[in-house]
C-alpha cells in the first residue's frame, strides 16, 4: 500500500509535468477564429522567432502593469476594462494621429495630414506604402470601412460619433473625406487618435459579434510589433520587421516584448529590484525611496517622481442634503488636507491637483486669475466660516449640523482593496471631521461601491475616470455628462443638473481645436462654475506610474531629456507617445 | 503439581503510589484441576490472572514465585515470557469479544500468528478444522472476518485459537459474563470437553458467576481486596465455607445457579477498603463480623483440611 | 480500582501534563497580550505614526508600515480579533455540530440518517467555496459577521464525531443497563454520558477554535474577511499586497504569521494534552 | 456494500445538486452588476453606454425569467458550457478553467499523496519512542497550526528573497516559451517547488500527528493486548496497528479536502501560481460571477470526485464497510 502511493505520486508528478508543459505548449495555439486564414504570412514572418523559446535578454524588453488580468481578447474594439492585452491598440491596430501630450501636438501616424477643408468637411491624406503585416496594402477603403463598421454596428464605442457624421467619402487610395452636420471638433479630434483601423479584406466578412466583442485571436494589423504569443501571464510581441513606419520613425529598438501581468504590484516589485524588468508601470509605494536609493528611475528624480495621469475627484452626490448645498461643497473643498493625501497616502508619488481638475498638459485651458480669485487651498477656518454663514451651527458633538438642526453624518467610499485610495478617503475623512464636519471612510466591495456610483445612491466617492487627453473637453464632459440617467454609467456620478453648464461643455466641444483662444473662453466659463458651485471636488492627479531600470535598456525619457515621451505601455497610450518611448530606447552594449 | 504460585505480589503503578493490587498470594494447582477464581470486581482477581501471562504496566511485579510444570516463569521479563505464552500457559480474555484483529480475516490471523512463533501453519490446519467442528463453527468462518461472527461465535474462535497450542494453563477471564444464558452454559461446557481432551491440563477460571463454576470448577478460590480469602473443592466453598468472607458471599447469594452479576454485597456493612495504603492485617477486619485485635495482623493461608485453605485467625 | 481513582486524579493529571501545562501558557499569554496590549499600544492601528516604514525601534517596537502605521498597534487590536472569531466561530461551531450530534447519534433512526446526510452535504461542499460567496455578499463586513458565517460552515466534522461518541456511549450504557440491574436510563445519561462527553465537547471546542482562526486567516488574506477593521490575516495580505517581502520588511508579516501558529498551535498540544489527562490509556506512567 | 455506495450516491447527488443551485445564485445574489461592471471602465458617452449595456445582457442570456435562466443553466451546464467570462471577456469559462486544471493537479495530486503517505509513515514511526514523541511531535503541531499563506510567505522570503535559489511568481519563467526541454522543465520545477513544499508540509505535519494518535489508540486495543498475551511478536502487532491506523487517516483524508483546496488557493496567490484558486481569486476580486459559478463548480466537482475515489478505497482495506455494518459512519 504504501509504496503503491509512493510509486502513484511519483508518477503522478512526472505524468503533470508533462500534462502542464504539453498543455502549455498548446496553450498559445488557440483555435483561430473564422476568416484568419490571411494571417498566414504573418505567421511565417513569425516563424523564426518562434523557433526560439528561450529569449535573448539583450534584445527583450521586459514590461508589466498594463494588463488587469490575462490576455484574453485582441478585439480593438473592446472598450477599456477588457483590453487586458496592451498592445492591440498600438502595436498591432494604429489610429490615424498620435497624440504627445508631453508636447500637447497631435502628430499624423497613418494619416500624413489631417484637416478641416469647411466647418463640415475634414480631409485626411494617408501616407503612402502603408501595409498591413500580412502584406496587403492599407489604403482609404479600410479607413472608410473601420469608421462605417460604427454606423452599422451600435455597440461600437464611437457609434454615438454618427450622430454628427454623416459620410466617408474615397477619394482615391491615399485621400478621404469625411462629411458632418455641426461636428463636434473636439471629439472627433480625441477620436483621430483613439479609433483603431482594422483591414477591410479581413474584417469585411466577419459578424456583428465577432466584430464587437469577439476575441479576434491572432491578430493581424500595420503595426509595429506582431503578437507571436501568450499565457496566463503575459503578451508577447515581435518587432515586425517590415513596419512601414521604420523609415518614417525608425524601428523600436526591442526586438521582442514581454509585457508581463503581475499576480500583484509587489511581484512587480521584486521583479524590479531583480532587474527581470525594464519597465514597471505598475503603483509601487515604496518606490519614492528605492528611487531615492538608486534602484529603480523615474520620470522625476525627486516628488512627485511621477508624471500625472489623470485627475482623481471627490464625486458629491447632489441629489442628498447637505450635499445638494452649494455652500456646503465649498466648505468641505477647504475643509480637506490634499497635501496630506500626497504624503502620507502616496509619500509624495502625487501632485495635488489644480482646482479645474485639468491636468499639466493642458495648463494652458486653465485661467489661473480665476483660480487664484476664487479657488480653494486647505484652510479649516474658512470651511467653518462659510458653513456659519450659511447657517450651519456646530454641535455639541463638535460637528456641523445642517441649517435645519438635522445631525450631519456622511460616508465616503472606495472600493475595497484599492489601498492606496482606502488610504486616501481615510485622510478626506480624518480632515473633514477635524473641520467639523462628520464623515466617516467606508470601503465596500468593488461591486456594491459600483452599484452605488452608477445608481447614486453614494454620498460622495473618488472617481478617476477622465484618461489623459488632448482636449479639456473630455474632462468636462465626463464631469458633467448629461443628459442625467437612472444608471449612469460613467461622468457626472454626483447627478450635478445644471443646464447653464451642460451648455458650456457641449459649445466647447464644438470649438475648433485650432480656435486655442476659443476654448480658453469656454473652458474659463466652465471653471467659474466649478469653482463656485463645487459640484465636485478635483483633488489630486493620479501619477502615470513608471519605474524602470537602465540596466538593459537605456535613454528612457525623463525630466530633462531632449522631448520626452510617456514612459508607459497602458492600453491606449501607446499613441500618446509610448511607442516614441520604444523607438527612441538603446541597448545597452555589452561590456 | 501444574501450577504453583508463592507469595505473589503485584501493585498497579499510580500517580498517587502503588496500589497493593495482589498481596503475597500463594496456591496451586493440580494438574487437570479446573480451579474457579471468584470475588468482587476490583479483588484483584483479574490482575491474578494477568500477572500469570502479561504482567504489563502499570501492573509491576513486586515479589513472588511461579512455577509451571516445575518450571519458573518469568512473569517479571514480558520479553522473556514470550516463549512461555501460547505455548505454556494461554488465556481467554474478558474481551474476547474484541480480541481479533477487525480488519484480517480470522484464518490470515491465525496464521500469522502462529508463523510468528515459528510454527509451520500448515498442517495445524487439520487440528484447527477438527476443533472447529467440536465448539460447533462452520470452516468457513476461517475466511470472514469478526465482524461477521455472533458474539457466541467469536467467544468459541477464541477458545479454539487460545488452546490452539495445548498450553497446560489456560486463564478463561470473565469468558461467559457477556453472553446470555444458554450460550453461557455451553461455553462452559466446552472448556470441560477441552479438560477432558487435554487441549488443556488445568484451568483457572476467573468470573462472578458462581453457577459457572458451581457447574465446571473442581475447586473455587475466593478473594478479597487483594488478598486469598480461601480455597477448597466447590462443594466445601459453597456448603461448608469457612471464611467470614466467603461464608456471607455465599448466604447473600440467592438460590445457586442464580445469577448474581456485579451485585455488591448488601449483606455486608462497609465496602472494601482503598488499596492504596490498605489497612495492615487482614483486610476483611472492618467489615467483619467476628473480627478481633488478632486480626491485625496478616492471617497466613493455611490448609485447615485437606485441599482446603483459608486465611482467618478465626480458622487456625 | 483505576476507575476509582480517576476523578481525584483528573485535576492531578491535568496540572502535571506538561503539553496542557505549556499550551495553555501560550495562548494565556497572547490573551493577556491582547487585553493589556491596547494600553501599550502608543497609536491608532490606522493611524500615520511615522513617516513612512521602520525597522522595530524604542519607538515602534514592531516597526511600520509602509504607510507609517504601527504594526504593534494593528498586532494588538489584530489579536483581538483573531481570539474574538476562535470564540465566537469556534463556539458556535462546537454548539451546531453538539446539537445535531447528540440528536442524530442518541434519536438514531431516521432522524440519525437525515442529519448524517446533511452533515455530509455541508462536508463534501468545500467550505471556503461557500465562504467566499456569503462574505461576497456582505458588502460592508465585521468580525462578528465572519465569525458567525465561518461557525455555521464549520461544525460538520464536529458533529460526525459527537454523534459517533454519543453512539457507542449509548450502546456502551445498554451492555451496563442489561449488567447493572434497575439503574434510571436518565441517571446514566448525567452519571456516564455527560462526564465523557464533556471532556470530548471541551476537546472539539479547542479543535473548532484553532480551526476557526485559520479559517478567518485564510479569507482575510484573500480580502474576504472584515472590512471594517484589522485583523491579522489583514495583516498578512496588506504587508504581501504592499511588497513587504520584497521590500524586506519582515516586521510586518512576521507578528501576525508567529501569533496565529503559536495559538493554533497551543490549542492543539493542549488539546493532546487533555486527551491523555482524560483518556488514562494515554496516560504516561 | 450496496447499501453503502447507495447512500454514498444519494449523498452526493443530493451534494451535487444544491452545489449547483448555489452555485446558480451566485451571480443573482452577489451585489453590483456584471456587466456594468465590464463597461464600467470604458469612457462610454450615455447613449453608447446605454446600447452596449443591452448588448451584453444579449449575450450573457440575463435578460430571461429566472426559472428559464435556471433551466438554461442546467442545460448549458450538461454540455459543458459555462456562460463566458466577464473578467476574461470573450472567453468562454470551461476553456479559461481547463487551461488551469494542470497546474492544479500538478500541485496538488503529489502535495496530498506524498504528504499523507510520508505523514502516515513518519507519524507511525514518531509513536515508537517516546524520545521521537517528544521532540517531533511539537514540530508537527507547529506545522499543522501554520496558516497555509504564512508558510508561503515565509518560505517565499527565504528561500525566494533572501537566498535567492527559487523564483516565486508564475509557473515558469517570463524569458521562455513552453518547449520540451531539461532547462524548461527544470525551470518548471523550480517554479512549482516552494507552491508544493508549503501544501505538502502543512499537510505532513497533520497526517504525522493524526497517525501518531491513531496508532497509540490501536496499539492500547484489545486485539493488541491479546496478541501480547499470545507471544506475538512486536513487529506483528505494529503491523496490525498500522493497517488498522490507515482507515481513519484514510476518512480523514476525505474530510481534509475541502481544507486543503482552500489551501492551495492562498498558497497559489502568495506565489502567483495559476490554478483553479488563482484564477477564483481574480473571478472574486473582478467580480466574475461566470467564472467564480465556473470555479466553484469544478472545486466541488473534483472533491466529489476525490470524494467516491476515497469511498472506493475505503471499501477495498475495510471488511466492515464490505458487510455494510458501518453504513457511512466511518
Amino acid at each position: 500500500m504504501k509504496r503503491s502511493i509512493f510509486v502513484i505520486s511519483i508518477l503522478v508528478i512526472l505524468s503533470m509535468l508533462l500534462a502542464a508543459c504539453g498543455q502549455a505548449t498548446e496553450a498559445p495555439a488557440e483555435p483561430v477564429a473564422p476568416a484568419e486564414e490571411p494571417a498566414e504570412p504573418g505567421e511565417e514572418m513569425a516563424e523564426p522567432a518562434a523557433a526560439e523559446v528561450v529569449y535573448d535578454r539583450s534584445e527583450t524588453l521586459y514590461v508589466s502593469g498594463a494588463a488587469w488580468g490575462p490576455p484574453s481578447t485582441w478585439n480593438p474594439f473592446q472598450p477599456g476594462s477588457l483590453a487586458n492585452t496592451t498592445g492591440t491598440l498600438g502595436f498591432v491596430y494604429e489610429t490615424l494621429f498620435d497624440y504627445d501630450p508631453m508636447s500637447g501636438t497631435m502628430t499624423p501616424w497613418l494619416a500624413e495630414s489631417g484637416a478641416w477643408v469647411d466647418d463640415n468637411t475634414y480631409a485626411v491624406t494617408l501616407r503612402d506604402g502603408l501595409t498591413w503585416s500580412d502584406g496587403e496594402p492599407l489604403t482609404a477603403t479600410d479607413i472608410a470601412f473601420t469608421f462605417e463598421l460604427a454606423q452599422q454596428y451600435t455597440a461600437m464605442w464611437f457609434a454615438p460619433m454618427w450622430d454628427y457624421l454623416t459620410s466617408v467619402t474615397v477619394i482615391d487610395d491615399l485621400n478621404l473625406e469625411f462629411a458632418f452636420v455641426d461636428p463636434l471638433y473636439q471629439e472627433w479630434e480625441n477620436n483621430l487618435y483613439n479609433i483603431p483601423i482594422v483591414p477591410e479584406h479581413l474584417w469585411a466578412d466577419r459578424t456583428e459579434e465577432e466584430i464587437t466583442v469577439g476575441a479576434n485571436e491572432n491578430p493581424v494589423g500595420s503595426g509595429a510589433y506582431l503578437y507571436e504569443t501568450h499565457s496566463e501571464d503575459r503578451n508577447v510581441w515581435l518587432r515586425n520587421e517590415n513596419w512601414w513606419g521604420i523609415p518614417v520613425f525608425g524601428a523600436p529598438a526591442p526586438r521582442r516584448i514581454v509585457d508581463i501581468r503581475t499576480s500583484s504590484n509587489n511581484v512587480a516589485l521584486g521583479m524590479v529590484l531583480k532587474g527581470e524588468l525594464d519597465l514597471s508601470n505598475n503603483f509601487l509605494p515604496g518606490v519614492a525611496e528605492l528611487a531615492n536609493q538608486g534602484y529603480v528611475d523615474t520620470y522625476f528624480a525627486g516628488a512627485p517622481y511621477m508624471l500625472s495621469a489623470n485627475t482623481a475627484v471627490l464625486f458629491l452626490n447632489t441629489t442628498k442634503s447637505p450635499m445638494d448645498d452649494a455652500a456646503f461643497r465649498r466648505a468641505l473643498a477647504f475643509a480637506i488636507n490634499v497635501d496630506d493625501i500626497v504624503n502620507v497616502a502616496y509619500a509624495n508619488l502625487v501632485a495635488a491637483a489644480s482646482p479645474t481638475g485639468l491636468l499639466p498638459n493642458l495648463d494652458t485651458f486653465i485661467d489661473h486669475d480665476l483660480v487664484a480669485e476664487i479657488g480653494w487651498t486647505y484652510d479649516p477656518a474658512e470651511a467653518a466660516a462659510i458653513l456659519t454663514e450659511a447657517g450651519y451651527v456646530m454641535g455639541d458633538d463638535g460637528f456641523f449640523n445642517a441649517p435645519d438642526g438635522s445631525d450631519i453624518a456622511l460616508e465616503v467610499t472606495c472600493p475595497f482593496g484599492w489601498t492606496d485610495w482606502m488610504e486616501a478617503i481615510n485622510v478626506i475623512a480624518s480632515s473633514a471631521q477635524a473641520a467639523g464636519i462628520n464623515i466617516q471612510a467606508v470601503t465596500p466591495d468593488y461591486g456594491a461601491w459600483n452599484d452605488a456610483l452608477q445608481g447614486g445612491t453614494f454620498d460622495m466617492t473618488l472617481n478617476n475616470w477622465a484618461a489623459l487627453s488632448n482636449t479639456p473637453w473630455t474632462l468636462y464632459n465626463l464631469l458633467f455628462r448629461h443628459p442625467i440617467q437612472d444608471v449612469i454609467q460613467s461622468g457626472n456620478f454626483g447627478r450635478y443638473d445644471n443646464a447653464a453648464v451642460f451648455d458650456l461643455v457641449d459649445a466647447l466641444a464644438t470649438v475648433q481645436s485650432t480656435d486655442v483662444a476659443g476654448m480658453q473662453a469656454a473652458c474659463s466659463e466652465i471653471q467659474r462654475v466649478l469653482l463656485t458651485d463645487v459640484p465636485m471636488i478635483p483633488l489630486w492627479y493620479n501619477g502615470l506610474w513608471a519605474q524602470f531600470s537602465s540596466a538593459v535598456w537605456t535613454n528612457w525619457p525623463m525630466d530633462g531629456s531632449a522631448s520626452p515621451t510617456l514612459p508607459t505601455t497602458w492600453s491606449g497610450y501607446w499613441q500618446l507617445g509610448g511607442l516614441n518611448t520604444l523607438i527612441n530606447l538603446e541597448p545597452v552594449v555589452a561590456e | 503439581m501444574s501450577l504453583s504460585v508463592q507469595n505473589l505480589t503485584v501493585v498497579y503503578q499510580t500517580l498517587h503510589g502503588d496500589v497493593r493490587a495482589l498481596e503475597k498470594a500463594s496456591f496451586s494447582l493440580k494438574d487437570g484441576e479446573i480451579m474457579g477464581l471468584a470475588g468482587e470486581s476490583g479483588c484483584g482477581k483479574t490482575t491474578l490472572g494477568n500477572s500469570l501471562i502479561l504482567l504489563a504496566p502499570p501492573m509491576r511485579f513486586v515479589d513472588g514465585r511461579v512455577l509451571l510444570d516445575n518450571e519458573e516463569l518469568p512473569i517479571w521479563d514480558t520479553d522473556r515470557m514470550d516463549p512461555f505464552r501460547f505455548k505454556k500457559i494461554s488465556v481467554i480474555p474478558q474481551y474476547a469479544m474484541n480480541a481479533m484483529n477487525p480488519t484480517r480475516k480470522i484464518g490470515q490471523m491465525t496464521r500469522e500468528i502462529l508463523q510468528a512463533r515459528k510454527i509451520d501453519p500448515g498442517h495445524m490446519m487439520t487440528e484447527i478444522k477438527r476443533r472447529l467442528d467440536l465448539v460447533e463453527l462452520p470452516h468457513k468462518v476461517l475466511d470472514m472476518y469478526p465482524i461477521e461472527l455472533s458474539g457466541g461465535m467469536k467467544q468459541r474462535m477464541v477458545m479454539v485459537l487460545s488452546t490452539l497450542l495445548n498450553p497446560s494453563l489456560l486463564i478463561a477471564d470473565e469468558i461467559t459474563s457477556a453472553l446470555d444464558v444458554s450460550t453461557q452454559k455451553a461455553v462452559a461446557e466446552m472448556l470441560v470437553e477441552f479438560r477432558r481432551r487435554e487441549f488443556v491440563k488445568s484451568m483457572i477460571v476467573i468470573t462472578h458467576d458462581m453457577s459457572i463454576l458451581y457447574q465446571i470448577a473442581d475447586s473455587i478460590m475466593i478473594m478479597y481486596a487483594g488478598q486469598l480469602a480461601e480455597k477448597a473443592s466447590t462443594e466445601v466453598i459453597i456448603h461448608d465455607p469457612r471464611h467470614p468472607y466467603t461464608k456471607l458471599l455465599i448466604s447473600s447469594l440467592p438460590k445457586v445457579g442464580v445469577k448474581v452479576a456485579e451485585k455488591r454485597l448488601t449483606g455486608i456493612p462497609g465496602t472494601p477498603p482503598m488499596l492504596l495504603d490498605p489497612p495492615i492485617g487482614c483486610r476483611f477486619r472492618d467489615r467483619c463480623p467476628v473480627a478481633f485485635d488478632k486480626c491485625t495482623e496478616v492471617p497466613p493461608f493455611i490448609e485447615v483440611s485437606e485441599g482446603h485453605y483459608v486465611a482467618c485467625w478465626k480458622e487456625s | 480500582m483505576i476507575e476509582r481513582l480517576r476523578n481525584n486524579e483528573f485535576l492531578f493529571f491535568a496540572f502535571r501534563n506538561k503539553r496542557l501545562r505549556v499550551g495553555l501558557f501560550i495562548v494565556l499569554f497572547f490573551l493577556a497580550l491582547t487585553l493589556v496590549g491596547p494600553l501599550l499600544a502608543k497609536y491608532d492601528p490606522s493611524e500615520y505614526a511615522a513617516y513612512g516604514s521602520h525597522p522595530p525601534s524604542a519607538e515602534y517596537w514592531f516597526g511600520t508600515t509602509t504607510f507609517g502605521q504601527d504594526v504593534f498597534s494593528q498586532f494588538v487590536l489584530g489579536l483581538r480579533a483573531t481570539f474574538l472569531v476562535g470564540m465566537i466561530g469556534g463556539g458556535l461551531g462546537t454548539l451546531i455540530g453538539v446539537v445535531v450530534g447528540f440528536t442524530a447519534g442518541y434519536n438514531g433512526g431516521i432522524i440519525d440518517e437525515v442529519l448524517n446526510i446533511l452533515t455530509n452535504i455541508v462536508l463534501v461542499i468545500p467550505t471556503l467555496a461557500i465562504l467566499l460567496i456569503i462574505a461576497a455578499y456582505l458588502n460592508v463586513r465585521g468580525i462578528v459577521a465572519e465569525s458567525i458565517f465561518i461557525g455555521c460552515t464549520a461544525w460538520p466534522w464536529a458533529a460526525r464525531a459527537i454523534r459517533a461518541q454519543t453512539f457507542s456511549l449509548r450502546t456502551r450504557e445498554f451492555v451496563d443497563l442489561s449488567k447493572l440491574s434497575g439503574m434510571k436510563s436518565g441517571k446514566i445519561i448525567f452519571t456516564e454520558i455527560a462526564p465523557n462527553m464533556m471532556s470530548y465537547l471541551v476537546m472539539t471546542f479547542i479543535l473548532q477554535f484553532g480551526g476557526a482562526i485559520l479559517n478567518a486567516a485564510t479569507l482575510d488574506f484573500i480580502g474576504l474577511g472584515p472590512t471594517s477593521t484589522i485583523s491579522l490575516g489583514l495583516m498578512m495580505q496588506y504587508s504581501v499586497l504592499w511588497g513587504a517581502l520584497q521590500l524586506g520588511q519582515w516586521w510586518w508579516f512576521m507578528p501576525p504569521g508567529i501569533a496565529i501558529t503559536a495559538i493554533v498551535g497551543a490549542m492543539y498540544i493542549m488539546n493532546v494534552g487533555l486527551d491523555e489527562v482524560f483518556n488514562p490509556k494515554l496516560r504516561e506512567m | 456494500m450496496r447499501r453503502y455506495f447507495g447512500r454514498k450516491f444519494l449523498i452526493y447527488g443530493l451534494t451535487f445538486f444544491l452545489a449547483v443551485t448555489v452555485d446558480w445564485l451566485i451571480p443573482r445574489f452577489m451585489p453590483g452588476d456584471p456587466i456594468s461592471n465590464i463597461l464600467s471602465r470604458s469612457l462610454l458617452n450615455a447613449e453608447g453606454a446605454q446600447q452596449m449595456y443591452d448588448y451584453y445582457e444579449r449575450v450573457f442570456g440575463l435578460d430571461l425569467p429566472v426559472w428559464q435562466q435556471y433551466l438554461n443553466f442546467w442545460g448549458s451546464l450538461l454540455h459543458g458550457d459555462l456562460g463566458i467570462s466577464a473578467y476574461l471577456f470573450p472567453q468562454p469559462v470551461t476553456r479559461v478553467i481547463w487551461r488551469a486544471v494542470p497546474y492544479d493537479a500538478f500541485l496538488l495530486l503529489p502535495s496530498i499523496l506524498l504528504s499523507w503517505w510520508a505523514g502516515n509513515k513518519f507519524g507511525a514511526y514518531a509513536a515508537r519512542t517516546k524520545r521521537l514523541d517528544n521532540t517531533i511531535l511539537p514540530i508537527g503541531y507547529i506545522l499543522t497550526a501554520t496558516p497555509y499563506m504564512w508558510l508561503g510567505i515565509l518560505l517565499a522570503w527565504i528561500f525566494g528573497i533572501v537566498l535567492g535559489i527559487f523564483p516565486i511568481a508564475g509557473a515558469y519563467s517570463y524569458s521562455m516559451q513552453p518547449h520540451l526541454s531539461w532547462l524548461f522543465i527544470k525551470d518548471v520545477i523550480l517554479h512549482w517547488f516552494l507552491p508544493f513544499a508549503s501544501l505538502f508540509l502543512v499537510g505532513f505535519g497533520g497526517w504525522a500527528i493524526g497517525m501518531r494518535n491513531m496508532i497509540i489508540y490501536e496499539l492500547e486495543a484489545d486485539y493488541s493486548h491479546y496478541l501480547e498475551a499470545l507471544g506475538a511478536p512486536r513487529s506483528l502487532i505494529r503491523k496490525y496497528a498500522f493497517r488498522n491506523a490507515i482507515l481513519p487517516q484514510l476518512t480523514g483524508l476525505a474530510l481534509q479536502l475541502g481544507v486543503i483546496v482552500a489551501g492551495a488557493l492562498v498558497t497559489e496567490v502568495v506565489f502567483s501560481y495559476p490554478g483553479i484558486g488563482y484564477l477564483l481569486l481574480s473571478a472574486i476580486q473582478n467580480q466574475d460571477y461566470f467564472l467564480i459559478q465556473g470555479c466553484f463548480l469544478f472545486i466541488i466537482i473534483g472533491i466529489l470526485i476525490a470524494n467516491f475515489a476515497i469511498d472506493i478505497a475505503y471499501v477495498i482495506v475495510d471488511p466492515r464497510t464490505r458487510m455494510g455494518m458501518l453504513g457511512d459512519s466511518s
